[in-house]
């Protein structure tokens, strides 16, 4: 038997080190986030003062409602669990290649899958979570499978397809609720069921430590922090992440030296539909939720855990702060807008900070073409997979 | 009332659908020649709606107010090119964060505001507005729809004949190469992409000033995306994509006169149809489908 | 043709310096072109030859110097600009837009309005004029590397350039295309005073071709002549900074006329020990025969040439063998064990390895570092069941850099930062590592210096020393000769025919490339 | 307005029977004893929309003014995020949350919740929603207000001879079915062949695709239209004038208005309920664990208006109210003959 490999931890730490550590332009890079950020913050200062609203005040309900005490802590965690599974979904497929931008739908399948399993199976205590997530895991991915097969038989454009397929999925989910297939039932002869299905049953859920408003941690979570690790790991250590990263580098190389590229390039795309599917599946069975399925469960979910994933660069470890940062900007826009700002003005705000922290590192390469060096790499989009040539 | 009057008052209602998307549909098919997937139509639509209105209102003429619309498009259309083909941030991530912005920031501004309704004027064309079942669809419409007759053929000349359009499908199907030659790859990507603004703000204008004379919250409800979805039925042709506009609008008017007419159908899967519609397509012509062979990418020097 | 020597060049390079962050691509280097002549530009890969051609043509921003057009001194900043002053580049890598027609491709980097009819009229005349017929109206892509490579001509000429700069342009063509191509040349400088500057590898060429001669040497110009004043022997020397044996290596140069080959191998065809036998194999695509019922043998410890023009099959060939496309029919044994071949990675699991026509295509993962390129046939051997083991992946890719001299910063180093030679010798070391019986060398040569074309040889060599059944896929009919022991002949996607090295003449080879038996 | 009379009564439809009474008591303006008050607002529409979801800020608005109270409020709240954004609403330290509509009922187990225990709750409900000793309901029987709303309308088909009404709906849903229901049964009372069609635009707020609805349906010959939406109902009301139709609104009284002009105005806006509720708040009389029920007849809302009477419509219009609020007339069955 081969000895278990040894994972050098001060290896592993010096590779996250390298990642987070400030680069050649990275001085200029931090300045010019913290410069941008402050426009941002100037931009949105000012449009909150039009409105009547006290800059400061904002930022200090920002603030409580995110990380000042327990339950900010808690809302921001749950916000983050949902991001980071999508945006850890959306690496896996970025990394072998393929670019899907269709979660906020497959989020929303997963949700439908996974209220259609929890109200209609009738299974034991804790199995049914269990069951309840995969199937949300199972309908996410099943969606972005058929994008991953459309292109495979027809060499339909993946970003097309799983775009359109995000607004089909809308649409679907809208009619699921408002028809016998997941309504909540009316209850008496004058009682009109809304456009939702019925709350889970209590064994549905996921199980969590304390109670909101006080630290409240659950599952999901774990689940997603787990998901993170794991797959940094798996795409970086495991036979498995070699061959896939070999289809996002080359695929043609890859097939060459024995990957099923076509297969393995679908499987990703599924998986990530997967993982968007499971961030449904928690949106639908987290303690702290209303437990239904509604065609607004994802909430944007899926394209906010798009933009963790493009923020991070596609990397697993790095979205685990970054959806943390989102996940602070949609507790605290929550908070906020609970003191009378109006919720628009959080939407403006977080789009700005958005651009405040994704543009310095391009900015900067910018810069530097201007004079002369090397072009900056460009933001890492995968590359839209092409018909690849004859070959596959 | 007969067949022919309830054929004539669909197509009517089609066309007046079709409009709106198919002035959006020129923009974004001439950015995606360019290879500038732009998914920033629906903020561009927005965007000119909320301006359209809010100028009309301001200075009470509605003219003015399809003007700044354009205008408001091109300036959605500048700010997404300088971000993602100059400071080359991911163009997803800008459209994205535009689509966000703009439905925020009209959001807000109409709560600040009362816009009194405006609306441009229609011009009916003597006896061709006579003319059977088409007459009234096509000869009887607001002012602004007619400009559809000169930008349409303008936007095939431009891609087709003329020398930029033809930088632009250069630049679309391989920039390196393009960027050899001497094109600038990123300049005419944004040049497109102001295009595909003043046609999309047009578009969004003439939703509000023309069709609707007033403005509500997301009012363009998603058309940016069914615009999008029409380029890509109409497999990267013009003529096609405007088909594709058409099918759609007439697939919405008759969504919405046959209750009218007595059949009864159930329309929430056919709000979907644009999608499905534009997939089905995507899977039937496969070979027909080429899309721009650089569509989405970014373009950077020296990468291959 | 004597160059015109006259007071004022029609092109003047002043100590250009060009870096990229820190490689200094071009380092003061002074180029003078006079009109009338073609001017011959060598160098190793990355001595910087394009990018001083990059420089003169806007595409790039030189860091100092000054360049000089027609004694005016000029600021070059834009492609454009070249342009105007009448200067015109065929690129390395080609310039052409697929999804265009070739009208349109000529009629882009014009300036104002597009009329098809001048154009076509342009193209017309240039084709005329210099004997290189093109379909205006064809899609490029529908078009082969040769037909491209005159699109690119033609499109370069009808603007009238007075400086025409041509990079490699000869490395996808076949003799007799070259051969059609210098006389193009010869025409543009003889009768029309223009200048040419022409980029090349193959010294051959260049002694032919050129008046007169500079060579760059790590970004800076180590040596300049007047052609006919110099030997190739000299220039390789000049371009490679120390001697070089230019034996039969310098075949694949063209350097040499053909010499009939070392005994040892000739003749020792033993057909008992086939190590690769293709069987009737046939490839049809888009309704296409593009691979017709191809037999073929290799036996082990000898190499086979096959020989042929670009675009007769042998990319294609090579697609098959490297398991990329899977044959309509026929069958592939190695080693004597028939391989089902879509079973993806079967051939390379079978035994054969193979160095692709196009390594950064297929043959390496720019993006990945030198240790995982080595080892990314050969998981088994450095990984556990799911984890990749990372020192035994380090342990054989430090064995297999040291057996092929591969020259890396590091092991982690990503392979887009070796150089052109190295990255091959990645490839050959990961093909012939394990236990390789075949290796299947398509066009192994194909845009290498001097020195690595060198060493190249003697690897395939050594590997057929070494049992190993060698198959090696060129369109070079000097390399072929070198190595080969047998030659096989494809022609239009088929096996005109195959003889022994030592009936092999240029000419009997000619007639069955024609596709004629001989 | 002292509707007592009814206002412990069970839920229709809710098993089990209400727990009323056994609540937490009457709650005061300042529930939370930090000397002001606050009242929190969520809506799950656009709170400009110039009809039913604004008229329940407004309401509120109106009311904090008078009594120099604050009001913190968010539209367009999706259900989704109802429960969180009340959470944050409870976190402002709001004395009352009050939900604009019953589609947010989501947001309900918060009253539950520590976060919330020192807010008293004020929820409108359609159904469907149990009750709890922490949350005031507010129901009213939307076949009530609906009924009559067509039986104004049949009042006004009848004298001008029209058998055609339309009804304009964004997406089909219990609700906006039941509501076409009842509304025809309504016309039915009064012109018994007279028939609805009903077209669903797919969404409340597109105003161009609510404009080419009623465009169909006036080429069609309806002669009523209800533009049964949110943002997209003035776009449609106006094509409807336009085109003289008659015109219902959408839950408040709109009579006033010149542009687009209405015949009918259906009231049975949260906010007029709201008022009342914030009334009895005021008077620290608002006693969680009730239900609120409107009755049509009874109490002032709902209610039907016809904006410019002729003749004895406002009286026999008036008389039907009155028999339903006498339970004379039970609008339930009353649906279920006609509609
Ligand atoms: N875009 C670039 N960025 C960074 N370095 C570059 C770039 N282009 C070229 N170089 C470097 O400049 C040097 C000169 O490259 P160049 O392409 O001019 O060589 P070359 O003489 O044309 O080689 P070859 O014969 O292989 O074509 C090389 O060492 C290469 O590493
Ligand atoms: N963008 C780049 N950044 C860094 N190094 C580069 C870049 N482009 C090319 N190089 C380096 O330039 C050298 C030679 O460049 P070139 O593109 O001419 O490649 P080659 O494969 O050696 O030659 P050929 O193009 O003739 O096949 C190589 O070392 C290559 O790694
Ligand atoms: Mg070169
Ligand atoms: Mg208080």
């Amino acid at each position: 038997m081969r000895a278990a490999p040894t994972m050098a931890p001060d290896d592993l730490g010096r590779r996250v080190l390298a990642h987070l550590r400030p680069g050649r332009d990275g001085w200029l890079t931090t300045s010019l986030t913290i410069v941008l950020v402050a426009v941002a913050l100037g931009v949105s200062a000012l449009l909150l003062t039009l409105t009547g609203a006290s800059p400061s005040a904002s930022l200090s309900a920002i603030w409580t409602g995110s990380l000042a005490n327990t339950t900010g802590w808690t809302t921001t965690l749950l916000n983050a669990a949902p991001l980071l599974l999508v945006a850890v979904g959306a690496a896996i497929c970025a990394s072998a290649g393929t670019f899907n931008i269709g979660q906020e739908g497959q989020v929303l399948i997963g949700g439908l899958f996974g209220a259609w399993v929890g109200l209609r199976l009738a299974l034991p205590g804790p199995m049914l979570v269990v069951v309840v997530m995969a199937a949300a895991a199972v309908g996410g991915g099943l969606w972005a499978a058929l994008s991953a097969l459309m292109y495979r038989f027809r060499g339909v454009n993946v970003v097309v397809s799983t775009l359109l397929m995000t607004f089909l999925a809308i649409q679907l989910v809208t009619f699921a609720v408002s028809t016998p297939w997941l309504q909540e039932s009316a209850q008496g002869s004058s009682g009109i069921a809304d456009a939702q299905s019925n709350p889970l049953p209590a064994d549905a859920l996921l199980g969590g430590l304390g109670q909101y408003p006080s630290m409240q941690l659950n599952a999901g979570l774990f689940l997603a922090l787990v998901a993170a690790v794991g797959v940094a790991l798996v795409l970086s250590r495991s036979r498995w992440g070699f061959r896939v990263r070999m289809v996002g580098l080359n695929p043609l190389t890859a097939k060459h030296t024995g990957v099923r590229v076509a297969a393995l390039g679908g499987f990703t795309l599924a998986l990530s539909g997967a993982f968007a599917g499971l961030a449904g599946g928690l949106l639908l069975a987290s303690p702290v939720s209303p437990n239904r399925l509604q065609a607004g469960l994802s909430d944007n979910v899926g394209w906010d855990g798009l933009l963790v994933a493009l923020v991070a660069r596609n990397r697993p470890l790095i979205a685990i702060p970054v959806s943390f940062g989102f996940a602070v900007l949609r507790a605290g826009g929550d908070f906020l807008s609970a003191t009378g700002v109006p919720y628009y003005l959080v939407d403006i705000v977080k789009a700005l900070l958005v651009l405040a922290f994704v543009a310095p590192p391009l900015l900067v390469g910018l810069l530097r073409g201007r004079r002369g060096a090397t072009p900056p790499t460009p933001f890492p989009l995968p590359a839209v997979p092409t018909k690849m040539k004859a070959a596959v | 009332m007969s067949v022919l009057d309830n054929t004539t008052t669909i197509l009517a209602s089609g066309v007046r659908l079709t409009v709106p998307l198919a002035f959006a549909a020129c923009g974004e098919y001439l950015a995606q020649r360019a290879g500038a997937m732009n998914i920033s139509v629906e903020a561009m639509m927005l965007g000119a709606a909320f301006t359209s209105i809010a100028t009309a209102s301001a200075t009470g003429s509605a003219t003015t107010g399809l003007a700044v619309g354009v205008v408001t498009g091109l300036v959605i259309g500048f700010v997404h090119g300088n971000l993602s083909h100059r400071a080359q941030i991911n163009t997803f991530v800008v459209g994205l964060v535009l689509n966000a912005l703009v439905l925020g920031l009209t959001s807000y501004l109409i709560t600040t505001q009362q816009f009194a309704s405006h609306q441009v004027g229609v011009l009916s064309i003597p006896l061709l507005k006579d003319i059977p079942l088409i007459g009234q669809a096509l000869f009887s419409g607001r002012w602004p729809a007619y400009l559809l007759i000169l930008l349409v053929p303008l936007t095939w000349w431009l891609v087709d004949r003329s020398r930029w359009g033809l930088e632009l499908r250069a630049v679309g199907e391989n920039p390196q190469a393009a960027d050899v030659t001497g094109i600038k790859v990123g300049v005419r990507r944004r040049q497109a992409l102001l295009w595909c603004g003043a046609l999309a703000g047009l578009g969004g204008a003439y939703l509000a000033v023309g069709e609707v004379g007033s403005f509500n919250q997301n009012m363009t409800a998603g058309r940016g995306y069914i615009v999008i979805a029409a380029v890509i039925f109409g497999a990267w042709r013009l003529g096609r994509t405007l088909l594709g506009c058409l099918v759609f609008g007439l697939s919405d008017a008759m969504r919405l006169a046959l209750p009218a007419l007595g059949v009864t159908l159930n329309a929430q899967l056919l709000v979907a149809a644009p999608y499905l519609l534009a997939l089905l397509a995507m899977l039937l012509f496969a070979t027909q489908h080429r899309e721009p062979a650089a569509l989405g990418r970014p373009f950077q020097r020296g990468s291959t | 043709m004597t160059p015109t020597t006259s007071a004022v060049p029609i092109l003047e390079l002043r100590g250009i310096t060009k870096s990229y962050g820190s490689v200094t691509a071009c380092d003061a280097v002074d180029l003078r072109v006079e009109a009338g002549e073609i001017h011959g530009l060598l160098g190793e890969n990355g001595a910087g030859k394009s990018s001083l051609m990059k420089v003169l043509l806007g595409l790039v921003r030189r860091d100092t110097g000054t360049v000089l057009v027609r004694g005016e001194e000029v600021a070059l900043d834009s492609p454009q600009e070249a342009a105007e002053l009448g200067i015109g580049m065929v690129h390395q890598h080609f310039s052409l837009i697929n999804g265009l027609t070739v009208w349109e491709n000529v009629a882009l980097g014009d300036t104002g309005k597009v009329n098809k009819q001048a154009v076509c009229d342009g193209i017309a005349e240039v084709s005329a004029r210099y004997g290189l017929p093109v379909d205006p109206e064809a899609r490029v892509d529908a078009l082969s590397a040769g037909e491209r490579q005159r699109v690119e001509v033609v499109k370069c000429l009808r603007r009238d350039p007075q400086i025409l700069i041509l990079d490699e342009p000869t490395s996808v063509l076949t003799q007799a295309e070259s051969q059609e191509l210098f006389a193009v040349l010869d025409r543009v400088v003889a009768n029309e005073g223009r200048a040419v500057i022409l980029i090349s590898h193959k010294l051959a060429e260049i002694a032919q071709a050129t008046d007169r001669v500079t060579v760059l040497r790590k970004g800076r110009v180590a040596f300049r002549a007047v052609t006919s004043d110099t030997t190739p022997q000299l220039l390789a020397r000049q371009m490679v900074g120390r001697e070089v044996s230019l034996g039969e290596e310098g075949a694949a140069l063209g350097l040499l006329p053909v010499q009939q080959t070392r005994a040892g191998h000739d003749g020792a065809h033993d057909r008992q020990q086939a190590v690769l036998r293709l069987a009737g194999l046939t490839v049809v695509q888009g309704g296409v025969e593009v691979l017709g019922s191809v037999d073929l043998t290799v036996g082990a410890g000898e190499i086979v040439g096959l020989y042929g023009v670009e675009g007769n099959g042998q990319s294609i060939l090579g697609d098959v063998l490297a398991g990329l496309v899977a044959p309509t029919e026929g069958t592939i044994e190695v080693a004597g064990n028939r391989v089902d071949v879509t079973r993806p990675g079967a051939l390379s699991k079978a035994g054969l390895g193979i160095v692709p026509e196009d390594r950064h295509h297929s043959g390496v993962v720019l993006d990945m570092s030198v240790a995982e390129n080595l080892t990314m046939k050969s998981l088994d051997e450095v990984s556990g069941r799911f984890l990749l083991r990372r020192r035994a992946t380090l342990a054989r890719a430090r064995r297999l850099a040291d057996e092929f001299n591969i020259v890396t910063p590091s092991l982690d180093a990503p392979v887009r930062s070796l150089s052109g030679g190295n990255q091959q010798r990645v490839v050959l070391a990961r093909e012939l590592s394990g236990d390789t019986r075949v290796l299947v060398a398509a066009q192994p040569t194909h845009g290498l210096d001097v020195g690595a074309i060198e060493d190249m040889y003697a690897r395939l060599r050594r590997a057929a020393d070494e049992g190993v059944g060698v198959l090696l896929i060129s369109t070079e009919l000097e390399e072929v000769m070198a190595l080969a022991s047998w030659i096989a002949v494809i022609s239009s996607g088929r096996i005109s025919g195959a003889l022994p090295v030592s009936e092999a003449t240029p000419e009997r080879l000619g007639m069955l490339v024609g596709g004629e038996a001989a | 307005a002292d509707n007592a009379a009814t206002a412990p009564k069970a839920t229709p439809g809710a098993s089990g029977g209400s727990d009323s009474g056994s609540g937490s008591g009457l709650k005061g303006p300042d529930v939370n004893g930090d000397g002001k008050v606050v009242i929190g607002v969520l809506s799950p529409g656009d709170i400009n929309d110039r009809g039913y979801y604004q008229s329940f800020v407004d309401s509120a608005d109106a009311f904090a003014k008078e009594k120099g109270w604050t009001v913190v409020k968010r539209g367009s709240v999706p259900p989704s995020d109802a429960l969180t954004a009340a959470r944050a609403l409870c976190q402002q330290q709001v004395d009352l949350v009050a939900l604009g509509a019953s589609e947010l009922k989501t947001a309900i187990p918060a009253s539950e919740e520590p976060v919330c225990a020192k807010s008293a709750w004020y929820v409108p409900m359609q159904g469907n929603i149990d009750q709890t000793p922490r949350i005031v309901l507010s129901t009213d029987d939307p076949n009530q207000s609906m009924l009559v709303a067509g039986y104004a309308t049949g009042l006004k088909m009848k004298a001008a001879g029209h058998t055609k009404a339309g009804f304009i709906t964004g997406l089909k849903a219990d609700f906006s079915v039941a509501a076409s229901t009842a509304f025809l049964a309504g016309i039915r009372e009064v012109v018994p062949k007279a028939t609805l069609t009903t077209t669903y635009t797919g969404d409340f707020n597109d105003s161009a695709k609510a404009k080419e609805a009623t465009q169909a349906q006036l080429s069609q010959g309806v002669k009523v239209i209800y533009p049964y939406l949110g943002g997209a109902t003035d776009a449609s009301a106006n094509l409807a004038n336009a085109g003289g139709a008659l015109t219902l609104t959408p839950g408040t009284d709109r009579c006033d208005s010149n542009s687009p002009k209405f015949d009918i105005s259906v009231m049975f806006s949260p906010g007029d309920y709201f008022r009342a509720a914030l009334e009895e708040f005021a008077r620290h009389n608002l006693k969680m664990g009730t239900t609120r029920v409107w009755q049509l007849g009874v109490d002032p809302y709902p209610t039907v208006k016809i904006c410019d009477g002729q003749g004895d419509e406002d009286q026999q219009l008036a008389e039907f109210i009155k028999k339903i609020g006498s339970k004379e007339i039970d609008p339930a069955a009353e649906v279920k003959r006609l509609g």
